[in-house]
């Protein structure tokens, strides 16, 4: 019995339900958050320390024997993810306690936190198609009630788009569930590989293929089915952006991996071409679409989906390099992508805006906020030595060994884009006078409270350091993505170890 | 007494319900309907003596029964043929029955009986106000009713 | 348009109890027969929510006690309490566990993990649907 | 009746599809009950449909007298159905609040997050 | 014997849902509509849960039955009751064949009252049913 | 001949159900629809009923038990609509 | 080896620090540093002498095949000195420079880093390595550029350095990933002493070009040289060091270091000698013609770097060897003229070169080191431009390809540099005296100690060539060429063709700096004329065209119309699937009318009607009535196929789902018809499509059966080991519990979710 393959969930779950219980007392929750998300943490380490010791790591949930109970599946990429769910969590929950509104606080926004990380570390960790589907109902409905929390009007707005093409997808996802079940009979992941594996005619499992790309392709934000995201991740308040940025569409990519490396590898010419198409697609879209906004969330907003682009093109290249890659690109990118969103909330705080016309002069006034925008920013870009390049480098180097050129060089066209977009945030919050009207206002004088700074600066450093510490120090990092596109390139592996014994 | 009566009464309904005639199965079921109650117990109101009432409980059902079957066949008749024999209107009728649970009572078997249906009690709760389908003979509808009422009153007092 | 009491009234302090009593029999048959704590929880949200129509959210609110919310947290907690004992133990998170409590003459009352879990069921979805109701009527009234 | 009901089945997405497109929240709202409703129904039909043998086990005895009814789909279904009602429910709360705020139940005049 | 009583308990049954079905189509306007429908729909019910009881023959399922039968005469009539008021009071046009109406005279639409037309009258208006008016 | 009293039964509430659903759609107002829903839900418990009956398998009653209990709750609901100002036409 | 390249980025973290210790003496107590690494770097010249080169292995990401090596030889070793020396008296000159200026302490971290940066780019042996410094000289640059950066111009010229270098350092970075799979190798040193012949490789041309790319744009060449004059915002020491000495000779570097791999293909050399020739000839026409002083410093370095370019493409030994012996005399003026231009600009207020005039009494010194470095820049003797001028005309008239031509070339690009020497020389600091915004001093000792060191060791290298020559140039050609090459460095050749060339381009430059007054307006308006035209042209186009695509884009398919965004995912969830089971399965439609009952037709038409009244009706309460209904049909679908669980719990949500909507509903206005006919009828033929497609996947999976389902697992144990009767809900609270635990906590956060919507007004909030 390995305790920490549940934990993960456990810890979330159990901080949800008592923040929940202890509504009246917002100390009390605040408290929980911290202590929630450092045991999340430190489980979800525990269990990437395991299942590198050991490869994977099984729970049959109630002791019902695989492929009849839910099983709980870790390998080094679910692992991986878990940590960067219990990292991301964690800053967050630090980021929340100065930057959450005490309304938010009064009406569950730390047990909806605590949820939405629950739903993230469940899809990540179950080995049962059905049993991801409702960890990403769990998930979905915690982003929606923290998308709607405020009521705002742009948060309305946003939020029936978000609510509605997620649950467009939620039916997908269900309905091929049910086709699956239909002609498989089966829920268990490594069940319904080794099965479909022996089919002499798999057209169908193609075509039922398609309904998961489709859904999960939804979910992580790729052309064209992205609109929610640019629609919605700019409105709520910034912790929760920061952490939909990081955690929500890598769930999306996440299962397309997932699925499309043990399950659906039947006819690879045909799903994974699209694929390819797609991310090329997503990354051009999204990167354009980011030049054409002056607001400083929906710029990294729209540079999610650009992103999300480069993690599918490993994954659609399949080969052993663009996994690692594609690896790679999803840990660097979750706490990049955070960090970004988490600035953007401390620049809201000091200046009192998102729009980049309304902004400015922070590169005098504050250096250091300057560095640590410019750290996560540049690795964004893909600005070596800082974690983007390598993740960019694996991935190109993919590109070229696989001879997708014009993929490629997309990509490399969109991290020329991405670095162009960088650049405006930078000359415009960073480098350009402060404009005269807020200066007026004197908006910076009403500067984080020093009770505050911590919690809001604590995070940023940390993630800034983890961006730095990949890039100087990639190794580990490589050699876990490695270890990860190993055991993704051979599923034989992952159904051995959870069907173990009937095979 | 009568949260007593609705308890034993749910208690036996819950032997009914689960099929299981036993003596365990009752005390349970009397538990579980203890626990329904309680959460009622300020909103209802005390009566007593229920059980000399039963033989005329009796009574009334078959009474009730027999002027279903009744009104019934009439208002098919009605609906089946072609030409519409009824005379509908609301009429306001004097209201003896006083308590909640007496006029409720009366109301909801005034409504269960086909051509007649209570629509609302005036706030003085003097009156009922009931929308017949055959007016043909008022006198004679409210007799009937005035019949009903007595018959649910000894019941219920 | 004028809104009318005291039939609803005197009904539902008939029928909710009735509903109260049945949406705890589904739920403790639920193992065996249809029913179950989501069926039961459903009821018994039925019973509450016709309460409330009749008498309005406040006088449902002193009914129940307790807010929805922390009945909601009561069934969550509930449910995830009835993994604990599998941890105990060192088996798989939702291992059932089964105990029979003697009771006076041959009978024995069957407690499990899994009746645990429907209980906690039961809870949340009691809570989940009377937040729903209640806020919704509180924010007309 | 597996076959009657995939064009069944069809029908009702056809139809959840076409009140999701409508500008109407309310519309929409609907669109995405009929949604759940068809994709509950389309693992029941794919699952298999039986007549008459509920997957309940008579008292007593420790497996069903005869053949039963796959109880697995309906296992997920009745999970599904009482998910899609809490989305529903949140959805439902949503457009309110969402009318109250914008003043408008016209999704194209909502679109000022956009662009 | 048996086969019988329930084929007729379960025709009757078939046959009263039919009526409140073809009622409600038929009829005229929203009161009368629910005398059908409410009442045969009702009788509907009790006839076909007979039924099932003789059937089965099990004292588990007449229980059932039995409670099916007087849950729907509970809260049948309360059903009825509360949309034929709010159909009544939001204006539903009556049939033109309805011959009289004693409650629109005492409603009042802007206080929302309804009076009794007892007003002044000491407090009862019905004779209290003594032990002595009783018949049987 | 309880098969074909049963099959007799099927058709009868069948053609029930057809009215009492073109009462619904037809309307006119929303009480007029409440009631043939109502009419809907009494004629489900007859199908279900039947169904036990048809297939021998007397824990279908549960359903009718719930539908009883509860399926009026909508009807209250729909009227709480009315009299909270909602348009009987809408 | 690997502190000397990281050193400098140490010495940046500690920097403010220091600053606040040593205060206004800061430039020379950095320096310190950069001058015990040239003492490190020519301590290391005896052993290249020796044996060739010397190679120094780190790790840093092996897994990816990325090291820490470094490659030291002739090439390296002479780049290496360069940085590091010049980089000693640029930190002694900005510390005079920038004195007292609010952010010195930020402009040296960020001078340091570049250092780092660029010592570590030429002596990275990894490929990948060196694009990593390669990068970061890239944003450093930036920054610098924008050192200013409240100014607008500042910004916009740093963006566009950034730009124009990164999208070739991007397209480096794919040539050098190529260069790598083609030689099997990120390591330098493997690559080069392969026998591979690289250019018969099928990635050859590409590689080329995407290298090519990379330094072509780093190095300013035609057509993208237009950046390095923008970069001049950039404050004077930046322009001195990064722009004129070192960072543009990265590309320079690159190309040389390849060369010996890459040099064997006809495109390399074609591409490097055109390319290189016109940006030669380029630059020095604008630098002629330009008037502000750090302008025509910048074109003429954009000039050397065509020269050097071109160089590597001529590719014999003479020319190898004419290259390495301009890049040092290059080195040598141009840092120093930079320096002096800043320190004009320092002292005078103006950058203009027509607003100065006579300053040679104010400045003195500054005159006489500015004559010394003009005269290398012309390249007359007895100076070491002058020697790199004579090698130049010798290799070209001695070129295997295009001799004439870029014989001619050269010869102009002499006649306008000896022009241009003339302007930076004479017209500031003789004839009359102008009036400038300042009234002008001699320079501070900080500001002049780099260009009279710079400038007196070109005039000893000049005199005495076998001193370089002797401990690098030599083995430094030798690292180009691949082969150890023999040089011949000499002042004086003899009168031979090159002699003449030099003093015919001499008197010709003369002639046409005594009439640059004159021709200054033709200039101006040709250069203006190209403006519009050039390349720098382009560059706004292509910045506009990526505004107004991605506007474009945006405002087509992110356009906020929620109907839109659904009816794209719903054509392409439909199109893709039904696409796919036409093409991978194939379909049938059929419809088996003998396996259901009449009644089970009647539910079926009932689900049916419904839905569809649902969708058609004007009254929104019909719809909601319909869709009871619905549920009702649903239900009953669930009981009559044995399913009473689903058929309870589907009738009790259909009931409570009814009640919400009643709740809501009356809050919100009723149907109204929003859209137009033809939306309706596209988004009919849309929903009809997805749901035909649904009909004939469903049908499809209905003939397929391809495994029995797991769940007589269920039915046989739910009794014997799980305890309970229902299978339906031992799975639900047993077997698959943990589904049902996701479940409630759905359910749970659909409650807080509305519970915050309604309790929780954003009109009420404290807002920050
Ligand atoms: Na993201
Ligand atoms: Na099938």
């Amino acid at each position: 019995m390995n305790p920490e393959l549940a934990l993960p969930i456990l810890i979330p779950l159990i901080s949800g339900a008592l923040s929940v219980a202890l509504w009246r007392s917002v100390r009390y929750q605040r408290i929980l958050a911290v202590a929630g998300t450092v045991l999340l943490l430190a489980s979800s380490i525990w269990l990437l320390r395991s299942t590198v010791a050991q490869g994977f790591l099984v729970m049959e949930m109630g002791s019902w024997p695989a492929p009849f109970s839910i099983v709980f599946v870790s390998d080094i990429l679910s692992a991986i993810m878990v940590v960067l769910a219990g990292i991301i969590g964690l800053a967050i929950a630090i980021y929340s306690l100065a930057s959450t509104p005490s309304g938010h606080e009064k009406f569950g926004y730390y047990p909806l936190m605590h949820l939405l990380l629950a739903g993230v570390a469940g899809s990540f960790l179950t080995g049962d198609i059905f049993n991801l589907f409702v960890w990403f109902e769990v998930m979905l409905l915690a982003s929606f009630a923290l998308l709607t929390l405020g009521g705002e009007r742009a948060q309305m707005e946003g939020a029936i788009k978000y609510v509605t093409l997620n649950l467009f997808s939620s039916a997908i996802f269900l309905s091929a569930v049910g086709l699956l079940y239909g002609t498989i009979g089966t829920l268990n992941m490594a069940d319904i590989a080794q099965k479909v594996a022996t089919l002499e005619d798999p057209g169908m499992i193609t075509v039922i293929s398609m309904m998961f790309m489709v859904s999960f392709s939804i979910k992580a934000a790729t052309f064209p089915l992205f609109f929610w995201l640019p629609a919605s991740y700019h409105t709520p308040q910034v912790a929760v952006s920061a952490l939909f940025a990081g955690l929500l569409t890598k769930v999306g990519v996440y299962a397309l991996y997932r699925v499309f490396t043990l399950i659906f590898t039947q006819d690879v010419e045909y799903t994974h071409t699209i694929l390819l198409w797609v991310a090329a697609a997503t990354m051009l879209t999204g990167v354009l679409g980011a030049a054409a906004q002056f607001e400083f969330r929906r710029i990294l907003s729209f540079h999610i989906v650009s992103q999300i682009g480069y993690m599918v093109l490993g994954l659609a290249l399949f080969t052993p390099l663009a996994l690692i890659g594609g690896v790679f690109y999803i840990m660097h990118h979750i706490i990049v992508k955070t960090n970004l969103f988490l600035v953007s909330g401390i620049v809201y705080r000091l200046l009192g805006s998102y729009e980049l016309k309304d902004l400015g002069g922070l590169y005098k006034e504050r250096p250091m906020l300057a560095l640590l925008f410019l750290i996560p920013a540049l690795s964004l870009a893909g600005i070596p030595p800082l974690s983007g390049f390598f993740a960019k480098f694996v991935v190109i180097r993919a590109g070229l060994e696989a001879e997708a050129y014009v993929v490629t060089g997309i990509g490399l066209l969109v991290g020329l884009l991405t670095l162009y977009s960088m650049i405006k945030i930078w000359a415009e919050v960073f480098w350009k006078k402060m404009p005269e009207h807020v200066e007026a206002v004197g908006r910076l004088r009403n500067d984080i409270k020093t009770g505050h700074k911590w919690a809001y600066y604590l995070p940023v450093v940390g993630l800034a350091a983890c961006t730095l510490y990949i890039g100087l120090n990639g190794q580990p990092i490589y050699e876990l993505a490695e270890m990860a596109a190993d055991q993704l390139m051979n599923p034989q592996l992952y159904i051995e170890a959870v069907l173990g014994g009937q095979q | 007494m009568i949260g007593f009566f609705w308890n034993i009464m749910l208690a036996l309904a819950w032997v009914a319900l689960s099929g299981s005639f036993t003596a365990l199965n009752f005390m349970a079921g009397f538990f579980f309907a203890y626990l329904a109650l309680m959460v009622l117990q300020r909103q209802v109101p005390a009566l007593k003596g229920y059980s000399r009432r039963l033989p005329r409980m009796a009574a009334f059902l078959v009474y009730f029964v027999k002027e279903l079957v009744k009104a019934n066949f009439r208002v098919a008749y009605d609906v089946a043929t072609p030409v519409w024999y009824m005379k509908p209107g609301v009429i306001g009728f004097e209201l003896a029955a006083r308590t909640d649970v007496e006029i409720t009572f009366l109301s909801s078997v005034i409504s269960l009986t086909p051509g007649t249906l209570s629509l609302d009690v005036s706030d003085d709760r003097k009156v009922l106000f009931i929308h017949a389908m055959f007016l043909q003979d008022e006198e004679q509808l409210r007799q009937d009713l005035r019949e009903l009422e007595t018959r649910i009153l000894k019941i219920l007092r | 348009m004028k809104s009318n009491t005291l039939i609803l009234h005197t009904a539902a302090l008939f029928i909710m109890p009735l509903q109260l009593m049945f949406s705890v029999f589904l739920l403790f048959r639920g193992h065996d027969e249809p029913g179950g704590g989501f069926i039961g929880g459903l009821v018994a949200s039925g019973a509450f929510v016709l309460y409330a129509f009749a008498f309005g959210a406040r006088k449902t609110r002193s009914i129940l006690r307790v807010a929805p919310r922390d009945l909601l947290a009561a069934g969550l907690l509930f449910a995830i309490a009835s993994t604990i004992p599998a941890f105990l133990t060192g088996q798989p998170m939702l291992t059932a566990h089964w105990w029979e409590l003697p009771l006076p003459g041959d009978n024995y009352l069957k407690l499990s993990t899994p009746l645990i879990f429907d209980i906690g069921v039961y809870a949340a979805v009691l809570g989940t649907i009377m937040t729903f109701v209640m806020n919704l009527m509180e924010s007309d009234e | 009746m597996e076959s009657l009901m995939a064009y069944v089945v069809g029908i009702l997405f056809a139809a959840a599809i076409y009140m999701m497109l409508r500008r109407s929240i309310v519309k929409l709202v609907i669109g995405l009950i009929l949604l759940s409703n068809a994709a509950n129904l389309l693992i029941f039909v794919v699952s298999g449909m039986t007549r008459g043998a509920p997957p309940l086990i008579p008292e007593g005895a420790d497996a069903p007298l005869g053949a039963i009814a796959d109880p697995l789909p309906q296992a997920l279904i009745l999970t599904a159905i009482v998910i899609a009602f809490g989305v529903l429910a949140f959805a439902v709360v949503l457009i309110r609040r969402a009318y109250e705020v914008v003043g408008t139940d016209d999704l194209d005049q909502m679109k000022d997050t956009d662009t | 014997m048996i086969e019988i009583i329930v084929s007729v308990l379960l025709l009757a049954g078939a046959a009263f849902m039919v009526l409140a079905a073809i009622g409600i189509l038929r009829l005229p306007d929203l009161p009368t509509r629910m005398h059908a429908s409410t009442k045969a729909a009702a009788m509907g019910a009790m006839f076909t849960m007979g039924g099932v009881a003789f059937y089965f023959g099990d004292s588990v399922v007449l229980a059932r039955a039995f409670a099916i039968v007087v849950f729907i005469l509970i809260t049948s009539p309360i059903a009825a009751h509360v949309i034929g008021r709010a159909g009544y009071f939001t204006g539903t046009a009556l049939w033109d064949g309805t011959v009289k109406d004693e409650l629109r005279d005492n409603y009042d639409p802007d206080t929302h009252t309804l009076g009794s037309g007892y007003e002044g009258s000491p407090e009862r208006v019905a004779p209290p049913p003594g032990p002595d008016s009783s018949k049987d | 001949m309880i098969p074909v009293v049963i099959n007799i039964v099927y058709f009868m509430l069948s053609l029930a159900l057809l009215f009492a659903f073109i009462r619904l759609t037809r309307g006119p107002s929303l009480p007029d629809r409440v009631v043939a829903l109502e009419l809907i839900a009494s004629i489900v418990v007859g199908y279900v009923g039947v169904h036990a009956i048809d297939t021998g398998v007397p824990s279908l009653l549960d359903v009718a038990i719930v539908i009883a209990l509860t399926a009026f709750l909508a009807a209250i609901g729909f009227a709480r609509f009315l009299e909270r100002g909602g348009q009987k036409n809408d | 080896m690997l502190l000397a390249v990281l050193s400098g980025f140490l010495l940046a973290i500690v920097t403010p620090a220091l600053h606040r210790i040593t205060g206004r003496y800061i430039g020379w107590t950095l320096a310190i540093l950069p001058a015990s690494l040239t003492a490190y770097f020519a301590s290391l010249i005896p052993d290249i002498q020796a044996n060739g080169s010397l190679m120094l292995e780190y790790a840093w990401l092996p897994g990816l095949g990325i090291d820490l090596n470094f490659l030291v030889d002739g090439l390296s070793l002479v780049f290496a000195l360069l940085i590091s020396g010049i980089g000693t008296f640029i930190l002694i000159y900005a510390g005079s420079y920038l004195a007292g200026h609010n952010y010195l302490a930020r402009f040296f971290v960020i001078m340091l880093s570049f250092m780092a940066s660029m010592l570590g780019l030429v002596l990275s042996d990894n490929l990948i390595t060196l694009f990593v410094f390669w990068e970061l000289t890239s944003i450093t640059s930036y920054l610098l550029i924008g050192f200013n950066h409240e100014d607008v111009e500042a910004r916009k010229c740093a963006l566009q350095g950034l730009f124009v270098t990164a999208a070739g350092g991007l397209t480096l970075m794919a040539g050098l990933i190529l260069l790598a799979i083609m030689g099997d190798s990120y390591s330098l040193s493997e690559i080069l002493s392969s026998d591979m012949a690289l250019h018969e490789h099928a990635f050859y041309t590409a590689a080329v070009i995407c290298i090519l790319a990379g330094t072509f744009t780093k190095s300013a060449q035609v057509p993208f040289h237009f950046w390095l004059p923008n970069a001049m915002a950039a404050p004077t020491p930046v322009s001195a060091f990064l722009h004129s000495a070192t960072m543009v000779k990265a590309g320079i570097y690159l190309m040389a270091r390849l060369n010996p791999s890459l040099g064997e293909g006809e495109l390399w050399g074609s591409a490097l000698m055109l390319f290189g020739a016109a940006t030669m000839v380029t630059g020095a026409y604008r630098a002629f013609s330009s008037t502000g002083i750090k302008n025509v410093l910048a074109y003429s370095t954009i000039m050397a770097l065509g020269t050097l370019t071109m160089l590597i493409g001529v590719g014999t030994e003479l020319a190898l060897t004419a290259f390495i012996c301009f890049l040092v005399a290059h080195s040598l003026y141009k840092g120093g003229l930079f320096m002096i231009a800043g320190a004009l600009d320092h002292e005078t207020g103006t950058k203009d070169i027509t607003r100065m005039g006579g300053l040679r009494k104010a400045m003195p010194v500054t005159a006489a080191i500015t004559c010394l470095a003009a005269l290398s820049l012309a390249g007359l003797p007895p100076l070491f431009g002058f020697i790199a001028k004579e090698l130049l005309f010798e290799s070209l008239l001695d070129s295997p390809l295009w001799s004439a031509g870029l014989t001619t070339a050269a010869v102009a690009a002499a006649i306008l540099i000896v022009g241009v020497a003339g302007l930076v020389a004479i017209k500031p600091f003789f004839g009359q005296v102008v009036n400038t915004p300042k009234s002008p001093h001699e320079a501070p000792f900080g500001m002049l100690v780099g260009p009279a060191v710079l400038s007196v060791t070109a005039l000893v290298f000049g005199l005495a060539p076998f001193l370089p020559e002797g401990a690098l140039l030599q083995s430094a050609a030798g690292s180009v060429k691949g082969v150890p090459v023999e040089t011949y460095l000499a002042l004086w050749h003899g009168v031979n063709l090159p002699l003449i060339l030099s003093i015919g381009s001499l008197l010709l430059g003369l002639a046409l700096l005594f009439r640059w007054s004159r021709l200054q307006p033709a200039l101006y308006a040709i250069n203006t004329y190209a403006a519009r035209f050039g390349p720098e042209a382009g560059y706004f186009r292509f910045m506009e065209g990526i505004t107004i695509v991605a506007a474009w884009q945006t405002r087509v398919l992110q356009n906020g119309v929620l109907g839109l965004y659904l009816l794209l995912l719903v054509a392409v969830t439909f199109g893709l699937t039904g696409y796919t089971l036409l093409s991978h399965h194939g379909f049938n439609l059929t419809l088996n009318l003998g396996d259901s009952h009449f009644y089970e037709w009647g539910i079926a038409l009932l689900l049916v009607v419904a839905a569809i009244f649902a969708c058609t009706t004007h009254s929104r309460l019909g719809s909601v009535a319909s869709m009871g209904v619905l549920g009702f049909g649903v239900a009953l679908t669930f009981i009559l196929f044995s399913a009473p669980d689903l058929g309870i719990t589907q009738l009790l949500v259909e009931t409570l789902t009814v009640i919400l909507l009643v709740l809501v509903l009356f809050k919100l206005p009723e149907f109204t018809n929003l859209s137009s006919p033809f939306e309706r009828y596209r988004d009919l033929a849309v929903a009809v499509f997805a749901g035909g497609v649904m009909t004939l996947l469903i049908l499809a999976a209905l003939d397929i059966q391809y495994f029995e389902s797991i769940s007589s697992y269920y039915i046989e144990n739910s009794a014997p080991l799980a305890y309970g009767r229902n299978i339906v809900n031992v799975i639900l609270v047993d077997f698959r519990a943990l589904d049902t635990l996701g479940e409630i906590f759905v359910l749970s956060l659909a409650a807080l979710g509305v519970l915050s919507m309604i309790k929780l007004r954003a009109e009420d909030q404290h807002k920050l």
